[in-house]
């Protein structure tokens, strides 16, 4: 017999006192709309400016360009891994923490190999770290 | 009979592959980084500067440009429809952006021409 | 045999039916509670499509006497007083809990009022409405109250009779449509809401899984029906075409708004039935009107006169009025420009079983609310009072119920007897060829559209009943094959078979009332008989012969107003008229 | 004009040849089909003029009321498939249960607040006319839900018409339990976050209803709730009750 008895839904409604809001959807659209930017900054510097792959080199030895990489690297390996976090999260039942565990380590050592490469040009040396 | 998906639903595919792709490039590029400071040291650039200036580079650079902007611009009409805008008109916003984004690809493939055909 | 026991059965899940139970569970929550329905909860019957809207005193400068006064009028005075008097004095009470208890947020005046528009047959502007639209707002509502309450809902179950014994209702027998399986239900009250919807005319505008089940249940149990001649037609229903489309209402609110009626040769031929209302008119004389034109060969290309609302303004048209639009488009037309060809359509059943203002019915622990009772409309329904009986009662009837429900008592049925009624409502799957019921139905709706419509005289209606005779005779040698479970065919028969079966008590009341009043129009007695007709008729089961029924008629009691033509209030007593069929 | 009717029922693919007059829509042709050729084949209807959302299906790939789809426009190839993402109980009769559990999560009921005692006054331009105006008037005929290739990915994505329903809700002044629904509508996995913004519910909906927008609401207003707080909630105006003895 279809007996709808009163359903009440899933959460529990007394600890949390504000509604739960998802901010991995909020930071993937300010990341997203940072990134903009930041991906702006990049292509017109490595495309426009001089393309010429020794000048590039030799601009990253300057701080202001550093910053910019710097940034982009860390905002797109948030915005890619969440982005791909979101997606494997559809097909994992529940919450797969290690999944966040192991994700938020790749980011890590993303940006530090990313960094790491930016300063190999900063100080004219192979690598610091790998 | 398959079912008939919507515009806005291989939009979302678009979306999601070239955000993968792009990922996947990320780690590309850094590897590519790498590959040519880890022998040398030296950063002699200009054997770097001859691989890289071949018109097949060129290309490449053309389509990772192109699917970036898949996905910036289809990032920015889903931003758009998260302030309950144009969400009637899904289907010509999603036409507007692809037509936004053929413009620009075509103005950089202008723009490199040169490159590309010396 | 799967049997159950509840405290309250409700067959239906109309607007009266969940809004009975809402009322019953809110009055006594302990009781068990039973809905079932023979479509999908809410989506079903009638009320769902109701266009126009429901009627309300709500402006202090309307009166509720006024409310009764025009209710009366338009039923021809044979109304139960004290039924209708119910009806007028609940209603702004309803619309009030519709509003700030079960959610309904009908429109509004541009000051934030609730808006109320004109319709036709009434002194005021009172018909509450969502749009042009309002069974869905009404009944979405509705059904998410029954959802945040312990109601138990079997949809796609169908009642296939009462359990009675002749004074008292016990339960029913109901089919699982779904797996093709029977259930006997056992009730302390029954409550039958299963909606009216004559849909045995060639056109008809009620839902088309409706069939009338309720009425014919009521009278194989024994229960009094009262004015089953009166059946209404709605002026404006849909023609197109072949399509089911037609005969779907195009709501009132179009003639209420000033929407103007063609002939072929485009007169406004209200001119000549109802110079002083014009389309304005009630809907017996409106659509008796556009019938006529049509006979007189004054029709249009699908034998329908012209509804045309164009000189409204398109734009107030599209605004006012968006389903009517939509609904006319899908079939090609567009109502907001130009004229679209309509044609009477079978609507409505004033007739129905005999109730109290509590829903009792002359069998104890049978409740019966909404268009299956008969009574508060008399006549002729005045639009914008349907829906408004249909919740109004619903909630009278649901109160009623949870106050009593509980004291009644409980006597389930051995096993046998059910599974003896079983195999004779599964009797179909036993022939090995006979007719279809899909066929038998339009016979029998071009039978009552000629026999017994719109126009009747005494020879087609004598003709009908020995056609009805034969009909239902041959009903029994239909042959339904394949899986039970969602079998159509089986559906269709059990269809037909309560439509012949209200279409015989259509036919007897049409027979006795040698008047014509309202909805019921002889063409042999074309006079309203003030003098000898101010009576109700009514019918019953017969106990000497099986399928027999017999009728008899009394003075209607003018216990709240006497209307005008009475110059003195006759005495209340019976004149009692007997026929046996 | 001959019409290919191909009907997926649960016995496998059937072809019927049906002749289509005008004005006639697909649910004409399952009656011819069911009258005149093969009595055991099953669909569920009811008003035939697309107000009770009882004949929902897949017409030619894409979700459809049966009574509001012209067969002309759909050419002489049609294909009939049930609701996607609901129980199928025969060819095309599908378990509406599946649409309502979900419905039911937000508790789609109005639960008012003590002060209304009376219809609430609401000018036609007042904002929570027009907010409402806009999501009401769902039949909740699961069109949407199946058109959701969202609840495909996570099954328990609440879907479309729930969302919709608890915007409304949420929007109604007259509603007294906004925290609680907001608390079900901003699950992560069940949630308004889930939605990817296909729109196919938009592109379907026989009522043109746009569950987007007011999933995209839900959204903004738990954000809203969690950077400034709840809103004021001002007590609605109350219309004047005619009869003291209500």
């Amino acid at each position: 017999m279809a007996t709808p008895s009163p359903v009440k839904p899933e959460v529990s409604t007394a600890r949390s006192s504000t509604p739960p809001v998802s901010w991995a959807w909020i930071l993937q659209r300010f990341s997203g709309l940072l990134l903009l930017v930041f991906l702006a900054g990049h292509l017109w510097v490595e495309h426009f400016m001089n393309a010429r792959v020794d000048v590039i080199a030799s601009r990253l030895t300057h701080g202001i360009y550093d910053t910019l990489d710097i940034g982009l690297l860390i905002v797109v390996v948030y915005h890619g891994l969440n982005g791909l976090r979101g997606i494997l999260k559809e097909t994992l039942e529940g919450r797969a923490v290690w999944l966040d565990y192991t994700l938020s380590c790749l980011g890590i050592v993303t940006v530090v190999w990313g960094v790491d490469i930016l300063w190999a040009f900063w100080y004219h040396r192979p690598f610091l770290i790998f | 009979m398959p079912h008939k998906h919507t515009r806005g639903y291989k939009a979302f595919w678009a979306h999601r592959v070239s955000g993968l792709l792009i990922l996947g490039y990320l780690y590309l590029h850094l590897c590519l980084l790498s590959a040519v400071l880890l022998p040398s040291g030296s950063h002699d650039f200009n054997a770097v500067a001859k691989v890289v200036e071949q018109p097949i580079f060129i290309v490449a650079d053309l389509v990772l440009f192109a699917i970036i902007l898949v996905h910036v611009l289809n990032g920015l009409r889903l931003i758009v429809a998260d302030f309950g805008w144009m969400i009637r008109e899904n289907r010509f916003a999603i036409w507007l952006s692809m037509a936004v984004g053929a413009i620009m690809v075509l103005i950089a493939v202008l723009t490199l021409m040169p490159h590309l055909v010396g | 045999m799967r049997t159950e026991s509840v405290d309250v059965l409700i067959l239906g899940s109309g607007g009266a039916g969940l809004f009975a139970a809402i009322h019953a569970y809110d009055m006594n929550p302990r009781l068990k509670i039973l809905v079932v329905t023979k479509g999908l909860m809410g989506k079903s019957g009638c009320t769902r499509m109701v266009q126009g809207g429901f009627n309300v005193v709500l402006d202090p400068a309307d009166s509720i006497e006024r409310h009764f006064s025009d209710t009366l009028k338009g039923g021809r005075y044979i109304n139960d007083q004290e039924l209708t008097w119910a009806l007028v004095h609940d209603a702004p009470a309803t619309i009030h809990e519709l509003e700030a208890g079960v959610g309904c947020f009908f429109d509004r005046r541009p000051d934030g009022t609730i808006h109320q528009k004109a319709f036709a047959g009434q002194s005021f502007d009172r018909t509450v409405h969502r749009g042009d639209l309002t069974g869905i707002e009404i009944m979405e509502r509705l059904r998410d109250q029954v959802l945040a309450r312990n109601i138990a809902v079997l949809e796609e179950h169908r009642a296939v009779e009462l359990i009675s014994d002749g004074e008292r209702v016990m339960g029913a027998l109901v089919l699982d449509i779904r797996h093709g399986t029977f259930l006997g239900i056992t009730a302390r009250a029954t409550l039958l809401a299963t909606g009216g919807g004559p849909t045995m005319y060639k056109i008809a505008a009620p839902s088309l899984e409706k069939s009338e089940d309720g009425l014919a249940l009521a009278f194989r149990a024994g229960v009094l029906m009262r004015d089953m001649e009166m059946v209404q037609y709605h002026p404006t229903g849909l023609l197109a075409g072949a399509g089911r489309v037609t005969g779907s209402v195009l709501e009132e609110g179009l003639r209420g708004a000033g929407g103007r009626l063609y002939n072929a040769q485009g007169e406004r031929y209200m001119a000549r039935y109802d110079p002083e209302r014009m389309e304005r008119a009630t809907r017996d004389v409106v659509a008796r009107a556009g019938y006529m034109e049509i006979m007189a060969g004054r029709g249009g290309p699908q034998g329908g006169v012209f509804i045309d609302v164009s000189h409204l303004g398109p734009e107030f048209v599209r605004k006012t009025f968006p389903g009517m639009v939509q609904r006319v488009q899908d079939i090609g037309f567009d109502l907001a420009t130009g004229p679209v060809e309509v044609s009477p359509t079978a609507h409505f059943h004033m007739g129905g079983v005999a109730i109290d203002p509590d829903g009792h019915s002359s069998l104890s622990g049978l409740f019966v609310a909404g268009e299956d009772a008969g009574g508060v409309h008399g006549a002729n329904r005045l639009g914008g009072n349907g829906v408004a009986e249909s919740t109004i009662y619903g909630r009278r009837v649901g109160d009623a119920i949870g106050r009593e429900a509980a004291a009644l008592p409980l006597n389930p049925l051995p096993d046998e007897k059910w599974e003896l009624r079983a195999r004779h409502h599964a009797r179909f799957w036993n022939t090995a060829s006979g007719d279809n019921p899909a066929h038998l139905l339009t016979e029998l709706r071009m039978l009552m559209w000629e026999k017994c419509g719109l126009v009747r005289r005494e020879k087609d209606l004598l003709e009908c009943r020995t056609a009805l005779a034969a009909l239902a005779e041959r009903v029994e040698q239909i042959s339904v094959v394949g899986a039970k479970a969602y079998n159509l065919r089986w559906a269709d028969a059990l269809n037909l078979e309560s439509l012949i079966q209200v279409s015989q008590m259509v036919t007897e009341s049409a027979v006795v009332r040698t008047e014509s009043r309202g909805s019921h129009y002889r063409d042999d007695f074309p006079a309203e008989n003030d003098e000898d007709w101010l009576k109700n008729v009514y019918l019953q089961a017969s106990d000497e012969k099986p399928g027999g029924m017999k009728i008899f008629y009394k003075d209607v009691i003018f216990s709240r107003e006497v209307p005008p033509q009475v110059r003195e209030a006759k005495s209340h007593e019976f004149s009692q008229h007997m026929v046996q069929r | 004009m001959t019409v290919t009717v191909r009907i997926a029922r649960t016995s496998g693919e059937q072809v019927f040849a049906v002749e289509s007059l005008a004005q006639q829509t697909v649910l004409d042709a399952l009656f011819y089909i069911q009258n005149e050729l093969d009595p055991t084949v099953s669909f569920r209807c009811s008003c035939r003029v697309g107000m009770c959302g009882s004949c929902g299906m897949v017409i030619n790939g894409k979700e459809g009321l049966a009574c509001r789809t012209s067969l002309k426009p759909l050419g002489g190839d049609v294909t009939l498939q049930p609701l996607r993402h609901v129980p199928v109980i025969k060819d095309l009769v599908v378990d509406m249960e599946g649409f309502f559990s979900k419905y039911r999560m937000i508790e789609p009921y109005l639960q008012p607040r003590s002060e209304i005692v009376a219809p609430i006054v609401a000018p036609l331009d007042s904002h929570i006319r027009q907010e409402i105006d806009l999501g009401l008037e769902c039949i909740s005929c699961g069109l949407c839900l199946s058109a959701c290739d969202v609840v495909g990915m996570v099954p328990e994505f609440l879907g479309p018409a729930a969302l919709n329903r608890a915007y409304n809700l949420i929007a109604d002044v007259r509603d007294d339990k906004t925290e609680e629904r907001l608390r079900v509508v901003g699950q992560s996995r069940a949630g308004v976050w889930q939605c990817h913004t296909h729109m196919s519910c938009v592109e379907v909906c026989p009522k043109n209803i746009a569950p987007t927008r007011a999933i995209a609401h839900l959204k903004r207003t738990l954000i809203r709730r969690r950077v400034v707080g709840p809103k004021k909630r001002p007590i609605p105006k109350l219309q004047r009750i005619l009869q003291e003895e209500i």
